[in-house]
């Protein structure tokens, strides 16, 4: 499946790794990733849990079409994308962005799109438990890709 | 068939008793939802969906429709 | 070592998972990867081997300078560049460029400038052993990053 | 001490006995070290180093340096 949408931790590198072993060799001459992680802190603030709420049926057809939109502009061989939601802990994962390609240019502006798209159109929304033991909702959102 | 009706996120918790279902007689567009199921005037820079696709306030809706709003997406 | 150039076969994602051990959990809010492994085809015509020849010296001070090239460009918590010479068959890594960093706009673009530069800086030469048994220098250069 | 010089990939191959050391007796640019290493005219779209940093052939060399030839990088 292209799409994951996950509700416990996940490892992106053993995830690229599994994912490699479908494709064929010595077709691929590029791969380009992307790993989101929480951190601990935001906006100088320190951050000590995360919660992502999503909406499930519309976030697996609007990152299904991520991709198909994907595969419509470059020339790509395969791409993924994961995304984690329910409360994580600051170093865990959030987002897996990964494209396979013939050629470098495919790979680096298809995974950066990925990204790009999936934080204007995919529903998830961020809640910090802020270290003060207090909590707020990320409100900013992020320019789209151009 | 009524209209099913989502709140997420931060608008959830501003909206004291949303409806989850509207009755779709005299309903014909997704602000027409917002004023039948919510119990504040539609903020600035609400998005919604109509059956899982992005859509404006202006857009039309019908019986057996799932209608949704959300607050400016976070996630990645 | 941000700079590895290796005569062996190697694992990208091995690497990259050691590499992370090193780097501060929670500061990462970003990765991007890239990996260039070698086809089985180029230009229309079928590849079984290739070789990779380069200038020693030259490589790692110009490998090293990119990377502070990048560091200087960008917001940039690490940098990883790892890059195969000698003989090597479809499939093999080539050459890995990753970036760590707060945000992603500097890990998609710094990972990118270090692979264009890399590719019109760096003193490496790849000859190709055909299919039909021939070999022939590859000439053609890369644009640089713009 | 002689200039070190060095010719790389299909450019080695191209030139039958390359010199690997010359005297710095004359020498004054990268072009003279190629003129006196060289049994070929310089091709066109030749890079070249001295002490390992990219530089053109109207770029001065003096003693003891090490002057690199060789083909468009395709690395990567």
């Amino acid at each position: 499946m292209p799409v994951t949408v996950l509700d416990t931790p996940f490892d992106p590198l053993q995830l690229l790794k599994q994912h490699e072993q479908t494709l064929e060799a010595g077709s691929v001459g590029a791969a380009a990733h992307f790993i989101g992680t929480m951190r601990n802190h935001n906006e100088g603030v320190g951050v000590s849990s995360l919660t992502l709420e999503h909406y499930p049926a519309m976030t697996t057809k609007e990152l299904a079409k991520i991709i198909e939109d994907a595969h419509a502009k470059w020339n790509l061989i395969d791409a993924l994308i994961v995304h984690r939601v329910g409360t994580m802990t600051p170093g865990d994962p959030i987002v897996l962005t990964a494209i396979w390609s013939a050629h470098r240019a495919d790979a680096f502006e298809a995974c950066r799109y990925l990204m790009e798209e999936l934080k204007s159109r995919a529903p998830f929304w961020k809640k910090e438990t802020l270290a003060d033991g207090g909590d707020r909702w990320v409100e900013k959102n992020t320019a789209g890709y151009t | 068939m009524p209209i099913t009706v989502k709140f997420f996120a931060s608008l959830r918790e501003q909206i004291k008793s949303p409806a989850s279902q509207i009755d779709s007689a005299g309903i014909a567009t997704v602000a027409d939802v917002w004023a039948a199921a919510a119990d504040i005037p539609i903020p600035d820079h609400v998005l919604c969906s109509v059956n899982l696709d992005h859509c404006t306030a202006a857009d039309s809706v019908k019986d057996g429709d799932e209608v949704a709003f959300f607050p400016p997406i976070t996630g990645g």
